[in-house]
């Protein structure tokens, strides 16, 4: 069997105690009004935390390039899933063409 | 015998074409289907050939091919080139049945299980019965009580699915008088087979003859305005002199600033939302909760009238009240994420420069 | 290979221990780990359930004999939603994968068994749960949704047994998605040595895509249910547009697994054909490499291109154009298999043995079924031929005219090894013959009804299309018998036919160098790999 | 690298996939009715949401200690990190379980008792994310209940000494498991709970 590789528990308490910090600060952030920052920050503060927790946690940082290639690809077919989805909501709307009653030009852009 | 070979000549096996889009469909559909005969009778020949010619009798020891990267990529992206034209002309088909000419004549159709339910805007009504003249764009507008049902008709090859919920919309030009199927194809319950129907199609003169004889019951705004009146509108929206909601004088297509900050159009989506659930979104200077809430109440069919009604409704004074109150119109999009079909043209995002015309 | 009368059964009390004969009790059976017990387990439930879900398909046939229908429409839909359930999800998912591949990968790949051959039976007792509360639908009176569920009709509207057909859908999602996942472990951990990713056999590579696209599309499956179940429960839900939602983003997720289902059902069999070609044409697959890159292409592409269900749905004209796009793109690879593999016989030493002529059978239905997905890819044709008889025609083309080709070509192929028994040639190749002529009779006309337009899912239809649809059914009965002969003479082999030794084709891959049937854990010694697959020479030095 | 370990990330892929259908749905509603999403927070109790982040996050440290432990062949820790890893994972359950009987109380299960008299003009749109809310959060805790299935089982056989640096393929296994779970909640404590400002 291939070598075992154990995290010394200095490792596993500092990971603990950034995410403890992680939770407060998202949750102090979201009493601040940042407009569409709140989400951006907020789910900044998601990603980096659940890094954290699989890199060191659950060991990442330790396994063949084989498991972590599995593991992006479960992410990436998530984003698959939520971006090409949200494709046609965010377009649903898109004027192209110039609306009949007027010259105006075309709106585009989701939001 | 010979009935069971008369029967055989009746097999239609190709629809009429009877729209604009119909011959361009049938256009790329030709295409493809030579594509198709071709590439299946190449094959077909291959194996065959070499089923015959390389039989084990014949050809008792294989020669060993590892393969051949040219050849490879040759039927590689020689089938995807002849593909790309299958995407562009076909995408070119499809935009150009998004976009209904702006003289096109309305009509609303409403589904509902199990039948499709015909307005027009003169108020002549029908069930899976639709009449249009020879020659003229049509527009049809399509909402659903229930489910997901589709409108269909094959001769002109147009199809959209009416999802409830919200508007959808299809339009065609039919080229040849005559009567032609009309169906649901988004299966839709168990009489789903019966919503079938009719469409006619007149020339101009038998069309005019057919209308004169419909709409004795008054045109569909008439038939909004009485319920309209029926159902209380009228007490507020048209008299109403303490500000209690807007004005729908002159309302329709007209930019409407709401209190959150948007800016929407006041198009048939808008209206049949704010009939539907009016406290999805308020206008601006206005309170919440105040309009009794219409779901349930009232048909999608009625729905359609009530528009129509608002429609109809003329700005009564140059500079009402409401004018004074609205804040000046920008272009913005309409930052809603609201369901608007966008074969819809009313459904644009794009408001029109402040000029308001009240 | 004899015929059955020439070769009366030898009494041997002798026979060699193998994995059929080791043990005879019943919970030898149920509570077995060995994949090829497994298999057979899975071999007898799915066909079950494909007779079952086939009966559905000539009753509505025969309904459809006359233009007002002989049953009620009640009856007719809820018939044709049980053959759409049972045959999507009880029949073609599994059918492949669970059976053949599950028999035979471990072995291809020179491993005992599965990496988790527990896991591999939970699969299959998940199976057996899923059936159950479909079939409870059944008796109860039946679903009448049609295989894809769509709300609002199926959350609020339907007053069918939806719950436990979606239920069981659900559970039959597991026992797929466990399948997938012990072959990917299988494939990447359990290879003998010597046995190189550019070694495996294509039928491997073609199972390891399936195995990927059952892992990643399936869940979304399970879950889009259970939010559809819990809608139908509290009568209320994200798909509901009384508050809000939108029914289509239901179909979003729900093809977000069924397009790369499809693949699910069609990638197997397009394995078990590489198989084939290449041992009756004597020859290596022609483009080892493209054929096994374009097993992976369809795995990764077949994601994105589901929105081309949703073409006349309202759903973004941007987002329809990039899915036209993206549709045309996953045609590509499965263009490069059919051109491989009439390419491979190309100077081979071709014979004609059953296997083959299913081969011959998949390639041509297949490629009509692939070119007329190309209408329903580009935008325009779609909307004509959309929710009509062609759909129906277009993906029994591919489905039936492939994977069920492919699966009782490798049935056949595999036949002697899975029971160490040859069946009737002569019946065989009847009956292939009498498949191919009733499916095709049974599924071309439907191509000319649905650019009539007659829409799928009618029990009655206007008067004009009935010659068509007398074709049909007449095809149908046809294929109906030509599906019953093969039943008939290979259980009539189990016990008569001629003994089939190790290697009846000659054929090359290790499943074929051990005992027909194997023993329990194939090898005796773990072997070791030194050549590439499809080493094929004449036939004569190779047949033992 | 063994086959188990390769086996149960190939799950996690499938488990990611199994909420992601959820995250989606979200998606497109919260970017849809952007607002009635917002207004649903009064309701969201952050300080129950933010204790129960911070209790999965305990859990997950101590269940990282008892695969160290086991690891180590350190029994007596592995044991007593286990009971640690349950307590803290019975803990969140109770939380949410008083979260729930809160949600019925304010009359916010939809289909069952949802009134929304503060916010009529959201009163549809905010269904959806309340549905959303339990439909997520109780498939989180379907799959915490689980996880304690799962722990007492390594508890039992911790106990029987079968795990040591030798063998601890089992721990390691539900402990990934169990870090997915708390990945999972990682994110839906923001998504849920911190919507909008507060007021």
């Amino acid at each position: 069997m291939t070598h075992v590789h154990i995290p010394p528990v200095r490792t596993l308490v500092f990971v603990w105690l950034a995410l403890i910090c992680f939770t407060g600060l998202t949750s102090a952030v979201s009493y601040l009004e940042l407009g569409w920052g709140n989400i951006v920050v907020a789910l900044l503060i998601a990603v980096t935390k659940a890094s954290l927790v699989a890199w060191i946690f659950m060991g990442v940082r330790y396994v063949t390039t084989l498991t972590k290639l599995f593991v992006v690809a479960g992410l990436v077919w998530l984003a698959i899933m939520i971006l090409l989805t949200a494709s046609d909501y965010n377009t649903r709307n898109w004027d192209y063409r110039p609306a009949p009653w007027s010259s105006a030009k075309s709106v585009g852009g989701s939001h | 015998m010979l009935s069971s070979l008369r029967l055989l000549a009746d097999i239609p096996l190709f629809p009429p074409a009877a729209s604009a889009q119909a011959s361009s469909i049938d256009g790329l559909y030709w295409f493809e289907t030579w594509v198709s005969a071709i590439m299946t009778l190449l094959i077909f020949l291959a194996i065959v050939i070499f089923a015959f010619k390389y039989r084990r009798e014949a050809h008792p020891r294989a020669t060993q091919i590892e393969g051949s990267t040219k050849l490879e990529l040759g039927w590689s992206i020689g089938p995807f080139l002849v593909m790309l034209i299958m995407f562009v002309w076909g995408a070119k088909i499809f935009f150009a049945a998004q976009q209904p000419p702006k003289d096109a004549m309305e009509v609303f159709v409403t589904g509902k299980q199990w039948m499709w339910k015909i307005q027009y805007p003169d108020g002549g009504r029908e069930i899976d019965e639709l009449h249009v003249p020879v020659g003229r764009p049509v527009k049809l507008t399509m909402a659903s009580e229930d489910v997901i049902h589709s409108f269909s008709i094959p001769a002109f090859r147009v199809r959209h699915d009416v999802v409830p919920g919200h508007y959808d919309s299809l339009w065609f030009t039919a080229t040849k008088p005559g009567r032609y199927h009309l169906f649901c194809t988004e299966y839709c319950g168990n009489q789903h087979a019966s919503m079938m129907g009719w469409v006619d199609v007149l020339d101009q003169k038998e069309y005019a003859a057919w209308r004169s004889g419909a709409g004795a019951q008054g045109t569909l705004a008439e038939a909004g305005q009485r319920q309209f009146e029926q159902l209380g509108c009228s007490t507020c929206h048209l008299m109403d002199q303490q500000g209690r909601c807007p004005n729908l004088r002159g309302l329709y297509m007209k930019p409407v600033q709401l209190d959150d900050g948007r800016v929407v159009i006041a198009d048939d989506a808008y209206l049949r939302e704010s009939i539907i659930d009016p406290n999805a979104k308020i206008v601006f200077g206005y309170q919440p909760n105040i309009m009794p809430v219409f779901k349930g109440q009232i048909s999608e069919e009625g729905v359609i009238q009530v528009i129509a009604y608002i429609k109809s409704l003329t700005p009564s004074t140059p500079a009402s009240q409401q004018g004074s109150q609205q804040p000046p119109i920008v272009i913005a999009p309409q930052a809603n994420g609201t369901m608007v079909p966008e074969s819809f043209p009313s459904a644009s995002k794009a408001a029109r420069s402040s000029q308001p015309q009240q | 290979m004899a015929t059955l009368v020439a070769n009366p059964p030898p009494t041997a009390p002798e026979e060699p221990v193998n994995y059929l004969n080791v043990e005879h009790t019943w919970k030898s059976w149920l509570f077995t780990t060995d994949h090829k017990r497994i298999a057979v387990l899975y071999i007898l439930s799915i066909t079950f359930m494909f007779f079952f879900g086939g009966a559905a398909a000539v009753a509505f046939r025969i309904n459809l004999l006359t233009p007002q229908g002989i049953f009620a429409a009640e009856t007719y839909n809820r018939l044709f939603s049980m053959h759409g359930i049972i045959m999507v999800f009880f029949f073609l998912v599994p059918s492949i994968p669970a059976t053949l591949a599950n028999f035979l990968i471990p072995i291809m790949v020179g491993a005992k068994d599965l990496a988790f051959p527990r896991v591999n039976l939970l699969s299959w007792y998940l199976y057996i749960i899923g059936a159950i509360l479909a079939m409870y639908s059944v008796l109860r009176g039946g679903v009448d949704t049609g295989w894809t569920f769509y709300p609002p009709y199926s959350s609020t509207f339907s007053n069918s047994y939806v719950l436990s057909a979606a239920f069981g859908v659900f559970v039959a999602g597991f026992s797929s998605i466990l399948t997938g996942l012990n072959f990917i472990v299988t494939v990447h951990k359990m290879r003998a040595p010597g046995m190189t990713w550019s070694r495996l056999p294509l039928f491997v590579w073609s199972n390891y895509a399936t195995g990927l696209i059952q892992v990643l599309g399936t869940p979304v499956l399970a879950i889009t249910l259970l939010l559809l179940a819990f809608e139908r429960i509290a009568h209320i839900g994200i798909f509901d547009p009384a508050i809000g939602g939108d029914p289509i983003l239901f179909q979003h997720l729900f093809w977000f697994y069924s397009h790369p289902a499809v693949y699910i059902m069609i990638l197997p069999g397009m394995g078990v054909i590489s198989e084939i070609i290449a041992c009756f044409s004597r020859k290596r697959v022609f483009g080892y490499n493209f054929v096994a890159f374009s097993s992976m292409a369809i795995a990764v592409l077949s994601f994105v291109v589901w929105g081309h269900h949703m073409f006349v749905t309202g759903e973004s004209v941007y987002a329809t154009l990039a899915f036209s796009f993206l549709s045309f793109m996953v045609a590509v690879p499965s263009a490069i298999k059919v051109f491989n593999w009439t390419a491979t016989m190309y100077k081979g030493s071709v014979s004609f043995d059953t296997p083959m002529l299913y081969a011959f059978g998949f390639i041509g239905l297949f490629t009509i079924g692939g070119l007329t997905g190309l209408y329903l890819a580009a935008l325009g044709t779609d909307v004509a031929t959309h929710g009509t008889y062609f759909i129906v025609a277009h993906f029994h083309y591919v489905m039936v005219g492939g994977m069920v080709m492919a699966f009782l070509g490798g049935m056949h192929y595999w036949w002697p090894k899975i029971t160490g028994r040859m069946y009737s040639e002569a019946w065989s190749k009847f009956a292939a013959l009498i498949v191919f002529i009733g499916f095709n009779l049974t599924f071309f006309p439907q191509f000319i009804l649905g650019y009539l337009g007659m829409p799928r899912r009618y029990h009655a239809y206007p008067p004009e299309f009935q010659t068509l649809n007398v074709l049909s059914t007449a095809g149908a009965s046809i294929l109906g018998i030509g599906y019953i002969i093969p039943m008939i003479y290979l259980i009539y082999s189990l016990k008569y036919g001629a003994k089939a030794g190790p290697n009846p084709w000659g054929a090359s891959g290790l499943e074929w160098q051990i005992p027909s049937p194997p023993t329990t854990f194939n090898f005796d010694v773990t072997p070791t790999v030194v050549e590439e697959a499809y080493n094929y020479g004449p036939v004569e030095e190779v047949i033992g | 690298m063994d086959a188990s370990t390769l086996g149960m990330w190939t799950f996690l892929i499938t488990e990611v996939l199994f909420f992601g259908g959820m995250f989606a749905a979200y998606a497109v509603y919260r970017n849809m009715y952007p607002q009635a999403f917002a207004s649903t927070s009064v309701y969201m109790n952050v300080i129950l949401g933010g204790t129960n982040t911070a209790v999965l996050i305990c859990s997950s440290l101590t269940m990282a200690l008892s695969v160290r432990a086991a690891q180590l062949s350190n029994r007596r820790h592995l044991m007593l990190f286990l009971v640690l890893t349950m307590i803290f994972g019975a803990t969140f359950l109770v939380i949410k379980g008083f979260e729930y009987h809160d949600k019925w109380v304010e009359h916010l299960v939809p289909g069952f008792n949802f009134r929304y008299d503060e916010f009529p003009k959201y009163a549809h749109n905010a269904q959806i994310l309340f549905f959303l809310y339990f439909c997520m959060t109780g498939m989180h805790a379907l799959h915490m209940i689980v996880g304690l299935g799962l722990l007492s089982y390594l508890l039992v056989q911790a106990g029987r000494r079968m795990y040591s640096a030798n063998y601890f393929a089992p721990v390691e296994m539900i402990g990934l498991y169990w870090h997915f779970v708390d990945v999972v909640w990682i994110f839906l404590f923001p998504l849920l709970y911190l919507i909008g400002h507060r007021r």
